[in-house]
């Protein structure tokens, strides 16, 4: 590996936003799977960091698993989204971001298209005035959630409380890089680094003191896509891409795997299980998984927060030993409580892969 | 009559066209922006298909301009069509009045960067094909170490809308076969697989170069374009493609991968042909008159073009051009 | 004349004559041990049958002593091979009736026991032991000096095959060179002996039969015993079923190794291919060389025409195919898929037409034989208009006997169904699978050829005399196969002038293009198109006509003039 | 309850793993086999392929992709007529491969 090649082409996908100011709209998967992930960006970036990111109560899906699944016309996911900056135009804001890699690819593409196509951008104007009487309005800066994680990975590096070193060794942690695939495999410029090596992940990893693994089925997708996981015929293509991402990065030893879109760490995380009951094999040490975690989660625990107020008892492989290399305290006694301090009761756990 | 004619680029074009030029009679100037005349061709080490030493070509190819007044190191700098012709400034500051100009710039070698998924520049052991006839030639690569997988990618930057050219590189898959079998002369425990999409031997003794490749050389042709490269743990090449004619996609661990890179358009000289009023063609080349008569002469009187500056071409096209352009100027010159 | 019956000098000749006789009387038990019980049955049979007891006779006197066959080829090679074995037979049977006309010897009572059996090296060292007859002098001398003469031109035969018209001849590995070399010696010194009486030359007269009787089931000289029980076997109608037993291995050691067939081979032409002729295919199978039997078996076209010219009429086809049956195959055929098939609907048709796989790929032969059926006015149907099941024929080849069961039993229920009781085909290689394999009860089977030439005669066909000369090529599956050589020529004759080819009929050159051979590559296979067009060209023909598929297009690659099936010159010169 | 979930094989013919001997044993005997250039000039005119997906090209190709299995599966169809061996635009001996690979 070259690292200078690399770091060409990440100095020329270099986009440009705004650090501040920004429209933030949640994630339909997100905020259900991985509650604290949200919560705690908001914290980072309005507590820790002093950044104004506004949250609207009205806004609502972007439309985009129901235009994946062939539900909606384009039209109507387009009019959805039209409503979405109409929002943050009447907030007062112009930048938006997106907590989902979904999301970011629909609205990617659809303002590519009315640049692309006036006309189509006249009817939605109509179909928005129509529908919802608001006013048209694009915004001037589009990212998602990630990119500004990523441009602030500094910032949170200086607060950095458990870096991505391994306490007992004093190494790196060998941490893969997973990106969703609507990030900028359809638009390479609209990502930091690029389709083929994007950076806004490994800088993160890089900035906070981890060793990225760069494996040969890097690029493939996790397998989720709306048409795969929900069709329950497809269910085994679902599963059976994730088994190849895990039988390709199996030999680096990875310690943590880090996502940015709402499917991936999910499918990650929970296929890791499945596989295990079917074929008895598990891809962490002793019987553990791979730990799954969303790069606000890990942002989270770098900076120090309490693994369970990040919502880490959520995941399915046990998150315990990744604590422990890092060096985090916690106390396994709060792993299923609840916010109000309440024991809510170990769940059934499977034996095939350790859950503690 | 000892009329100046300019010619811009030093290449096998541009030295056949001198030659020819020089035998009529007239005063050709080459003007070579690189430190020697020999273009791309002097970089080769055997040329298809019939392995014969690139070296032999070029020789004699300065041996015919030996006489004639050539600029290396330079560039035109400015260029003024005039009453009687043309005023050229160069970078050295000295000044050219010429009857006529030929513009003998030939390509650029597609940047293999660019095709970013085959990670060129990124993975140790991707290579151009540029950079293994230059192994060929000096025997020198640190990164071609005793190699028992290779494969070689036709068509990168060609045939790829994606990298924004649409147009048939012309020379490479010969080439592509010319190299295999030359790896396999360095190499004969080597196996060597060549990912296709068309393979087009057009030219006399082509095809049988193919069969030769096939037959005594055993090179594994695949149909199929490479799509992914991906480096393992031991910092070999692992390639994804798929065997359309099998219709599966197949997985492969290379120890040397070789990128055919095509021809494009030599920009360095945009500005110049700006301001000689020379527009581009569909495929980013330098547009002539006409495919078939006019092949050498340009939307502008007095200005000729020869060799790959219009199209991608092979040595005996871009030879058989500069000596059409070589009459074209002298007939325009007796008009 | 010696006064004694007895001399050490003979017990060479009476240890080789044992041993001989003993070797031949297992290997006879061994043949037709080896035989199956139906063959058995019907060898025992045809021995009793007056009819085929007298081809034996005839036959066995015919080849064995007088060599009929090799006289019609080459009669200085018929002298040759006569002068030896008649000279040889005349001088044991005069030798024997001698021994009743010479007088019991002086001191010796050897009354009561006929003399020919208790010193039977007698006749053969008798000028030792007694004094004959002068007319007995005569003859024996006489057939001594014809069987020297023979062994004269062997001689000149050796050194220089060409005198004698033979191009090629076989190579010989020691064991054959000495017998040979005992063979030529024995005669000359025998007439030594006798004229000089010197003890020397009988003790080498007699060692050198030893030698000769010794060697003989070692040598290719063990075809003078076996021809016989060959011809006896060949007679009793048999096939050769394993290629080194039982029928098979009479014919093996029948083959004298005389090479007339190297020369006759298409493979010839190309001398490094001489080695995957016959006459070294049953060498190879007689030393169990596997491996080399194998895969001359597999290279050889099976044209026939080795068998053509045998003079002992050893079916070396037969074998070649027995042996590839010999070898088993690691996959099995699934032809399961044929029992979806349906042709067209059953018509009315008189006369079925059935194409085959090679037609298919020279659509003019069925363009032509549609014109030529509708000229005629017949009531036809294509069997396989779009594309057919194969005949079988090309998978018998390979030896898979079994597995074209599926492909015949396909065609037989389509062709039944048909009604049409007439089978028109125009590919000599499905022509013989039908005419030999099938069963089609009631159903008349026809070449093309035979099939045009009835029709002109019926006068259902008019046809255009012109000039053009036309030379014919006999396709081996039609021509040697089945003797179908008069009807195409007199075809063609109606049509314009048959030219003759240098070789034809039964000596007619395979195309090149045979489906017998796995072997042969495209180069070789060019080497021996070349040469049989050559031959067709020997008087200058305007066009080349045959009447196989594959020959046409085989021919069409080489020939310097436009190659035509028969078909296609009668329905271009239809009236 | 059946949630669909299993793992499929792999579509992609891993070519570090195949297994060539059979068609290196066919190459040592036949060196044409190198020169096919997937014309499909023997599927098309093939007999058996008129009623089944018989093809030698593409059997060439499961020999050399790891698919021996399917190949001998196909190669069962074949009737071994010779058509193929006529139609080859290279020129190669079609018929005796199929017999080889039987062997």
């Amino acid at each position: 590996m070259i690292i200078e090649g690399k770091q060409k082409i990440w100095a020329d996908y270099q986009k440009d936003i705004p650090n501040d100011h920004y429209f933030y709209v949640r994630s339909c998967i997100r905020q259900a799977f991985w509650p604290g992930s949200e919560v705690t960006f908001l914290d980072i970036t309005r507590n820790k960091l002093g950044k104004d990111f506004y949250e609207n109560p009205y806004h609502t899906t972007c439309g985009g698993i129901a235009y994946h699944s062939d539900t909606i016309p384009q039209e109507t996911a387009m009019t959805i989204i039209a409503r979405q900056f109409a929002l943050m135009h009447e907030s007062g804001y112009e930048n938006y971001v997106c907590s989902c890699i979904t999301s970011f690819g629909c609205y990617t593409e659809t303002l590519e298209t009315w640049h692309e196509y006036p006309e189509l951008e006249a009817i939605i104007r109509q179909y928005l005035w129509d529908s919802c009487k608001k006013e048209f309005a694009k915004p001037k800066y589009l990212a998602h959630a990630s990119d500004l994680i990523y441009k602030f990975r500094f910032d949170i590096a200086k607060q950095m409380k458990f870096p991505l070193v391994n306490v007992k060794t004093g190494k790196p942690l060998k941490v893969v890089e997973h990106i969703g695939c609507h990030y900028s495999k359809m638009f390479p410029s609209k990502g930091f680094g690029g389709a083929e090596y994007p950076h806004v992940l490994v800088g993160m990893i890089e900035a906070w003191g981890g060793e990225v693994v760069d494996y040969p089925e890097r690029r493939h997708c996790c397998g989720f896509g709306f048409r795969q996981y929900f069709v329950q015929a497809n269910r085994g293509y679902s599963e059976s891409n994730t088994h190849k991402k895990f039988e390709s990065m199996e030999p680096y030893e990875p310690d943590l795997i880090i996502t940015n879109c709402p499917g991936c760490p999910y499918f990650l995380d929970r296929w890791q299980y499945v596989i295990a009951e079917q074929t008895g094999k598990t891809y962490g040490k002793n019987g553990y998984g791979i730990p799954a975690l969303t790069y606000e989660e890990v942002a989270g625990l770098v900076m120090g927060y309490d693994p369970w107020d990040l919502g880490l008892q959520m995941h399915q492989v046990a998150i315990e030993p990744l604590l422990e290399k890092m060096g985090i305290p916690y106390d396994p006694k709060k792993k299923y409580q609840g916010l109000n301090g309440k024991d809510l009761g170990q769940p059934m756990c499977p034996s095939c892969i350790k859950s503690v | 009559m000892k009329e100046n004619i300019l010619i811009i680029g030093g290449g096998a074009a541009g030295m056949e066209a001198a030659t020819q030029l020089h035998k009529m009679g007239l005063n050709p100037i080459i003007v070579e922006k690189s430190e020697a005349l020999g273009g791309h061709i002097a970089q080769w080490d055997r040329l298809f298909p019939a392995f014969h030493p690139a070296k032999d070509v070029v020789e004699q190819m300065l041996d015919n301009v030996k006489d004639i007044k050539t600029y290396l190191n330079t560039e035109v700098t400015d260029i003024q069509r005039n009453n009687d012709g043309f005023h050229a400034v160069l970078s050295n500051n000295e000044t050219i009045d010429a009857k006529a100009v030929i513009l003998a710039t030939g390509f650029d070698v597609f940047k293999a960067e660019r095709k970013q998924e085959y990670g060129y520049g990124i993975y140790n052991n991707v290579i151009t094909s540029v950079e293994l006839e230059e192994f060929f030639r000096t025997g020198k690569d640190e990164r071609i170490n005793h190699p028992k997988k290779i494969g070689f990618v036709h068509c990168v930057g060609a045939r790829d809308v994606k990298v924004c050219n649409t147009y048939c590189s012309k020379v490479c898959c010969t080439t592509a076969l010319k190299q295999a079998c030359e790896i396999k002369e360095v190499f004969p425990d080597a196996e060597v697989y060549t990912f296709y999409m068309d393979l087009r031997m057009f030219g006399l003794g082509y095809e049988d170069l193919y069969l030769k490749s096939q037959k005594d050389f055993d090179v594994k042709c695949v149909r199929g374009r490479v799509c992914e490269v991906s480096e393992d743990m031991d910092g070999k090449i692992v390639i994804k493609a798929e065997d359309t004619l099998f219709g599966k996609p197949l997985k492969m661990t290379l120890d040397l991968l070789v990128l055919m890179c095509s021809m494009e358009k030599n920009k360095s000289i945009d500005a110049i042909q700006q301001k000689l009023g020379i527009a581009n063609n569909s495929d980013g080349f330098m547009q002539n008159k006409d495919m078939y008569l006019g092949m050498n002469d340009t939307a502008q009187e007095g200005v000729f073009v020869a060799g790959a500056c219009t199209a991608p071409k092979s040595l005996p096209d871009t030879i058989g051009e500069a000596r059409s352009v070589a009459v074209e100027v002298y007939n325009y010159l007796n008009k | 004349m010696n006064s004694q019956i007895f001399h050490p000098f003979v017990l060479p000749f009476v240890l080789g004559m044992a041993f001989v006789l003993t070797y031949c009387v297992v290997g006879l038990l061994r043949v037709i041990g080896q035989l199956s019980k139906d063959d058995r049955k019907k060898f025992w049979r045809s021995l009793v049958t007056p009819k085929t007891a007298w081809a034996n006779i005839r036959d066995i006197v015919g080849d064995c002593l007088f060599h009929v066959k090799i006289w019609k080829r080459n009669p200085v090679l018929g002298y040759m091979h006569t002068a030896i074995a008649f000279g040889w037979f005349m001088i044991i049977v005069i030798g024997h009736i001698m021994l009743f006309t010479l007088k019991p010897l002086e001191g010796v009572d050897v009354e009561g026991f006929p003399r020919m059996f208790t010193n039977f090296y007698y006749p053969i060292f008798f000028k030792y032991f007694a004094e004959e007859t002068p007319v007995f002098a005569f003859l024996m001398d006489f057939f001594l000096l014809m069987i020297i003469s023979g062994i004269l031109i062997a001689v000149v035969k050796k050194i220089h095959s060409k005198i004698v018209g033979v191009k090629r001849i076989m190579h010989f590995g020691f064991a054959d060179n000495m017998i040979r070399f005992a063979l030529w010696t024995i005669f000359p010194f025998r007439l030594i002996a006798e004229k000089t009486n010197i003890m020397a030359f009988w003790w080498l007269y007699s060692i050198d039969l030893f030698v000769f009787m010794f060697m003989l089931p070692f040598t290719r000289y063990m075809h003078i015993p076996t021809e016989a029980l060959f011809i006896l076997l060949r007679h009793a109608g048999l096939k050769p079923r394993e290629p080194r037993k039982g029928y098979a291995l009479a014919q093996i050691y029948s083959c004298p190794s005389c090479g007339l067939c190297i020369d006759a081979c298409p493979m010839s032409v190309n001398d490094k291919n001489s080695g995957n002729t016959s006459a070294y295919f049953m060498k190879r199978l007689r030393n169990g060389d596997k491996e080399e039997s194998q895969r001359i078996a597999e290279t050889c076209m099976q044209c026939g025409k080795c068998v053509a010219v045998c003079p002992v009429s050893i079916e070396s086809c037969d074998i070649k195919m027995s042996q590839r049956e010999a070898v088993p195959y690691a996959i099995n055929s699934d032809h399961s898929y044929l029992d979806a098939y349906e042709s067209n609907e059953t018509s009315n048709a008189s006369v079925l037409y059935f194409a085959g796989c090679m037609t298919q790929l020279t659509p003019k032969i069925m363009r032509a034989m549609k014109q030529i059926m509708e000229a005629a006015g017949e009531k036809y149907e294509f069997m396989d208009k779009d594309g057919g099941v194969c005949c079988g024929r090309p998978m018998l080849l390979s030896g898979k006997t079994v597995e074209a069961q599926a492909m015949m039993a396909k065609n037989t229920e389509l062709i039944k169904k048909s009604g049409a009781k007439r089978l028109v085909l125009s590919c000599p290689i499905c022509y013989k699978v039908f005419k030999e394999e099938y069963q089609l009860e009631g159903i008349e089977i026809l070449h093309h050829t035979q099939y045009i030439d009835e029709l002109i005669k019926q006068g259902k066909l008019k046809v255009d005399k012109n000039g053009t000369n036309y030379v014919y090529h006999d396709p081996c599956e039609l021509g040697r196969a089945f003797g179908v050589y008069d009807e195409p020529r007199e075809v063609i004759e109606s049509i314009g002038n048959l030219r003759k080819a240098k070789s034809e009929k039964e000596l007619s050159i395979c195309c090149g293009g045979s489906l017998g051979s796995f072997k042969l590559t495209q180069q070789e296979r060019d080497e021996i198109t070349a040469n049989s067009v050559n031959d067709l060209m020997y008087n200058n023909p305007d066009e080349i006509v045959t009447a196989c598929p594959l020959c046409l297009k085989t021919f069409a690659r080489k020939a310097p003039v436009a190659v035509k099936d028969i078909a296609e010159v009668v329905a271009t010169n239809l009236i | 309850m059946d949630f669909g979930f299993c793992l499929s094989p792999s579509s992609h013919v891993k070519m570090d793993n195949v297994d060539l001997t059979t068609f290196n044993r066919l190459k040592e005997t036949n060196p044409d086999i190198n020169t096919c250039i997937a014309c499909g000039s023997c599927t098309a005119t093939c007999t058996a392929g008129h009623f089944t997906e018989m093809s030698f090209r593409r059997l060439l190709l499961m020999l050399q992709r790891g698919k021996e299995d399917e190949a001998k599966k196909m190669i069962q169809r074949c009737m071994l007529c010779g058509k193929c061996t006529l139609v080859c635009s290279r020129g190669i001996n079609i018929r005796k491969i199929l017999l080889d690979i039987t062997r």
